[in-house]
């Protein structure tokens, strides 16, 4: 398949990520924007550029036609859909396919079987990839009891019509199974109107932790170590790694084996990501799988030295992998903060706006991907993710110390962002020592930072800003009576908040 | 030139004073000799006893004109307070409290997706009034005061800029 | 010996450079500034900042009782020297030393045996490590051509008081040797007033590769590889990288050793750099050697992921070497650019005065070492280089990519800048084949851009710039009769140049 | 608004028209729709015909103010240009050459270490009359008229601003 010029069916870092490697390929960018990012950084970038409608994303980004217009208008033969928007969308790469376009990502029938959690998990137990044990049907107390005893305690009890954790009970022992039981039941029938319940075995404190994996159009499968993103909030991911501090290389060898037995199971092509839970005792169960590059893919980049985006335009050209399994490199340790236009003294409230300041921190091995400039617009429509600060080091704490360093350089004006968050989780215990799971951020150990030893500098700026919003007040005679007013209205072009 | 420094519930006289060149910051009457450089707009230089600290500004909105309200990024975190001058101050009489008090304002702009209540309701401290999304993520917006919900300024549906007002309650009794 | 706090004797981007790799090991830091200065990055990022004099080096960076004053001052009980000011000063490295700070560079004597170039030559053939075949007395006409014949053609004549290419000769055959001998000599008697002549091995179309050593205090040495600097313009290096097109594994060794030998000789301590001339034949000669750190060292950080300056600090503190040499790592290829404050269309005229705009490019595996900010000032009174822009990939190629795609995205403004001049290198044949030479910029190949194919683009801009003055002065009415002059004032202030 | 665009030898007639919210570039009476917005400060993101160029704008000293002399940086390089008003040019009469001529002006700040040349001297054009040092280095300043130094306006050690007159040469003849 040609790919001789890409239309990136995207926008923010993303976009100006694939953009990147294109210029380094020498292959030509089209862009595409709607109404809020005419001046986005994707569109500054790229070679070319076409207004593809209103902001809503489901007015412009995710709407198929659109994005098959203007490939036609500009000729481009490839689409890369980036994350997000029609990257899983088995009917847009279809399309794509029909009109002779280059989906630079798996083939629909891929995008269709792994799209389903309940499909997905069928394929997986065929493949021989483990899942977490569990009879995915109802069925008397009894019989629940007695496979509750096969799968091993601690078990859940999961609602089969739930969802938001109702209906779930974490049972540790047999003695609290039936108490339990009853009242998941009861919770069940009052939340959904069915008192069918299920039970499945318990991970307590799971860490999430994913395997890259990269196939080819020949039948090749590699996977590119993995990732551990078991930080998140509310289900988000906050901070990804790799390699992961709980995975032995036993471990590795075993899940990456296993994540190519789904891949190969459906002749997977292109970048993806097969997500595991994994326990404290290194079990390990098959969750979903990403049929699409991932946000936090930069970490596979640094441990390996590879371009994710390249290899998925040379696979996408019909080339092989350009490397075997045993070739994969794994250097040192890399950590990737995501950097969002949020509050985290509001109770992580978004905060689009204009940025009206922006360093970005450099120097060694620090990598910011970001989506914006100084005087960009966050938009409110879209996902406030406005960058990803990555590092490496030899050593994890090497990496975690880069990344200390980095945040303390980055400096953001005009919205709020999450950037003194991550400077307090560089410095979280359980996260220096690598004792991760998915809930530690749910007891929040952020607290809005009080008066600090330096003060009397923060005071001093703005007294000197005072001072010199009286003395230009004083300098303008001419606005006469109304001059204190006038002179603070400057004060009030100062108020970005 | 002197200033009330406001940081929560404290406030302390400080001072700065620009003379031959010469900066000197007094703070609670004791002086310290400054140097200090605005090296981009909002973003200053600092030298105090030979500590270098370098300060980023930002201007924040305040309810009262005369009480101007900063937020200032320096390398350990943000810290936040305001200034008023003494003189006005004393013409203003009371001090800033109550001003926007019962006013639930938008705290970003956004889109209102969801009214959950309607005027002449009763609401509670920590009630969600309203429903906001930017950004894909709803918000729940609570009040900060207990009585009644007097007008709603704003419709499902409507777009609003940060600061809008969407809903007023009258304060209990 | 204690580190515990640093000052920093220098300024730009190597002030930076240290201070990043001091907040990563959690040590303070103290800058110093002379009048210049004040508004400089390395001022702003230190922890503490004091003032040592007028802009000339040698009233302020250079003046060693002011650098003492201030480490007493700040309580800093280490010193880093940077490269150039005081880096290679054996006084001031005694005069640390008495005073009780730990100077980051090797011992005085290291630096005094090393800081001739004909005692350091002397040191290298007694260590056994190669240097340029030669004579280096001066004879009558048939000594040196038996010597010439001894040490093999071709060869160089050289006036024993000469410099700057003056009697310099160079002889391919014995059968010019007479006439050249002659004209030499009559040279050298012209410009010098003495027609001594001596006879060196001629290095023709000489690579400049360098190998970076690493000594402690235990006697424990390692070489971490090398670089080749032989991009040059006027002996200036322009273009660094690491590892070099021209070294094989067996060379590479064979130089590494060399280089460990001359360390050895003098008991060094540090980072030091020992710089060779190489011939096509794979021939290398020692040159001299450098006792601190390199402006290029970034190349060899990428290539074997470690922190040189770290590894400073840690053989300050009397530690022993973290690694091997088994262990050093060789991983892929780095690219630098030096970004200079001159103008490629007017000679390369040095372009000092106000960066009015930057933005440095990002993105995986680009690295800028910079000193300057938006609205900094680049000082008339220091060298030009205001950034050091470094690129790695798996390969040299894709490093060179890299590096194409990152320069495309450096702006800067206020100031001419080399940018173009290092696109242009980026796709010059022999760069990119690696036929490297020192003298391979002497015929220029850079050339005034003409008339590109997007005139329209830049002239559309101009317009909107010439509307919008022309909007403004028409909003201006009370400007009355005198209008027309104070519109194209605001023209005037936009005038940078 | 019309303008002469002057590139090297070369002039064109250029417009640019703003009307209804839609902007039309008119480039030697054959027009373009373009959409072009002014992102930062002097940099500017344009849309023509689909391709897309960002172009950094910076203007650059001219002796004729009627001349605006502009250096435009686009992803490929730099493109130099002066735009003139016409009508301007029909005011002005015989055009822009002539004015600064003979004058040697300071490229760059910097110090004056070596003047070479005296008044009454003859030169050359292309005979280097002074020597500046910047950033560490001394640079020639070579003369481009040839005649005879009427004035020199620095002395040696003297620091100057770009664009400062360093020596005056009497055109020949």
């Amino acid at each position: 398949m040609p790919v001789t010029k890409i239309l990136i069916a995207n926008r923010g870092e993303i976009a100006v990520r694939v953009i990147r490697t294109c210029r380094e390929m020498g292959i030509p960018t089209v862009a595409v924007y709607s109404e809020a990012d005419r001046g986005a950084l994707h569109v500054r970038m790229a070679d070319e550029a076409y207004f593809i409608g209103p902001a809503a994303a489901r007015e412009s980004y995710l709407v198929l036609e659109k994005i098959l217009d203007v490939c036609k208008r500009s000729g481009a033969d490839a689409v890369h859909p980036g994350y997000g928007f029609l990257s899983e969308n088995a009917e847009a790469a279809k399309a794509f396919e029909a009109a002779g376009i280059t989906f630079i990502g798996p083939r629909p029938e891929c995008i269709v079987s792994m799209g389903s959690k309940t499909a997905a998990r069928e394929v997986a137990i065929a493949a021989g990839c483990p899942v977490v044990p569990g009879i995915q049907e109802t069925m008397a107390d009894d019989e629940l009891l007695a496979a509750a005893q096969k799968i091993g305690f601690p078990v859940m009890l999961k609602a089969a019509m739930g969802g938001g954790g109702k209906g779930m009970r974490l049972v540790h022992k047999p003695e609290e199974f039936a108490s339990s039981l009853a009242r998941a039941r009861g919770e069940a029938l009052s939340s959904f109107g069915d008192d069918s319940v299920y039970v499945e075995k318990a991970i307590v404190q799971p860490r999430h932790i994913e395997i890259q994996v990269f196939s080819d159009k020949h039948g090749n499968h590699v996977y590119l170590h993995e990732r551990e993103c078991s930080v998140q909030r509310r289900h988000q991911k906050v901070i990804e790694e790799a390699p992961s501090p709980h995975v032995t290389p036993e471990m590795r060898k075993a899940m990456g084996e296993a994540a190519l037995k789904v891949a190969r199971a459906v002749n997977y092509v292109g970048a993806g990501t097969v997500e595991f839970l994994a326990d404290a005792d290194r079990n390990f169960y098959f969750l979903e799988m990403n049929t699409r590059l991932q946000v936090e893919h930069p970490v596979t980049e640094w441990i390996t030295g590879l371009d994710l985006v390249k290899w998925q335009i040379l696979v996408a050209r019909g080339e092989k992998l350009p490397m075997t399994q045993e070739e994969i490199p794994l250097n040192g340790w890399a950590i990737e903060c995501r950097v969002y236009a949020e509050d985290p003294d509001k109770n992580f409230m978004p905060s689009p706006g204009k940025i009206t300041f922006l360093r970005t921190p450099s120097g060694r091995n620090v990598r910011d991907d970001g989506g914006v400039y100084e005087g960009a617009d966050v938009p409110m429509f879209y996902d406030p993710m406005i960058s990803k600060l990555s590092t490496w080091g030899p050593t994890r704490l090497e990496a975690i110390e880069r990344m200390r360093a980095a945040l303390g350089e980055y400096r953001i004006g005009g919205i709020r962002h999450n950037i003194a968050f991550h400077e307090a989780l560089m410095e979280h215990g359980p996260f220096r020592e690598g004792a991760l799971h998915t809930g530690m951020l749910d007891k929040p150990f952020w607290k809005k930072k009080e008066q600090g030893p330096d003060l009397k500098f923060a005071v001093a700026a703005a007294l000197l800003h005072e001072l010199e919003t009286e003395q230009r007040r004083a300098a303008q005679p001419a606005a006469g009576a109304g001059g204190t007013a006038d002179a603070w209205k400057q004060w009030g072009r100062f108020n970005r908040f | 030139m002197k200033r009330t420094l406001l940081i929560g519930k404290d406030s302390h006289d400080v001072e700065m004073l620009h003379q031959d060149g010469a900066t000197t910051l007094i703070w609670e009457g004791e002086s310290h000799s400054i140097d200090i450089l605005e090296l981009e707009p909002g973003c200053y230089s600092i030298l105090l006893e030979g500590r270098s600290v370098e300060v980023r500004l930002d201007g924040a909105k305040s309810p009262d004109p005369d009480t101007h309200a900063y937020r200032a990024m320096l390398y350990d975190g943000a810290y936040e307070f305001a200034l008023v001058d003494p003189r006005r101050a004393l013409l203003a009489g009371g001090g800033a409290a109550g001003a926007g008090g019962g006013v639930l304002a938008a705290p970003m702009p956004g889109k209102v997706v969801k009214l959950l209540v309607a005027p002449g309701d009763t609401v509670q401290e920590g009630q969600t009034l309203l429903v906001m999304e930017a950004m894909k993520m709803q918000n729940e917006l609570k009040t900060t005061t207990t009585g009644t919900v007097k007008t709603v300024h704003v419709q499902e549906g409507a777009t609003v800029e940060t600061g809008a007002s969407l809903i007023t309650v009258a304060p209990e009794g």
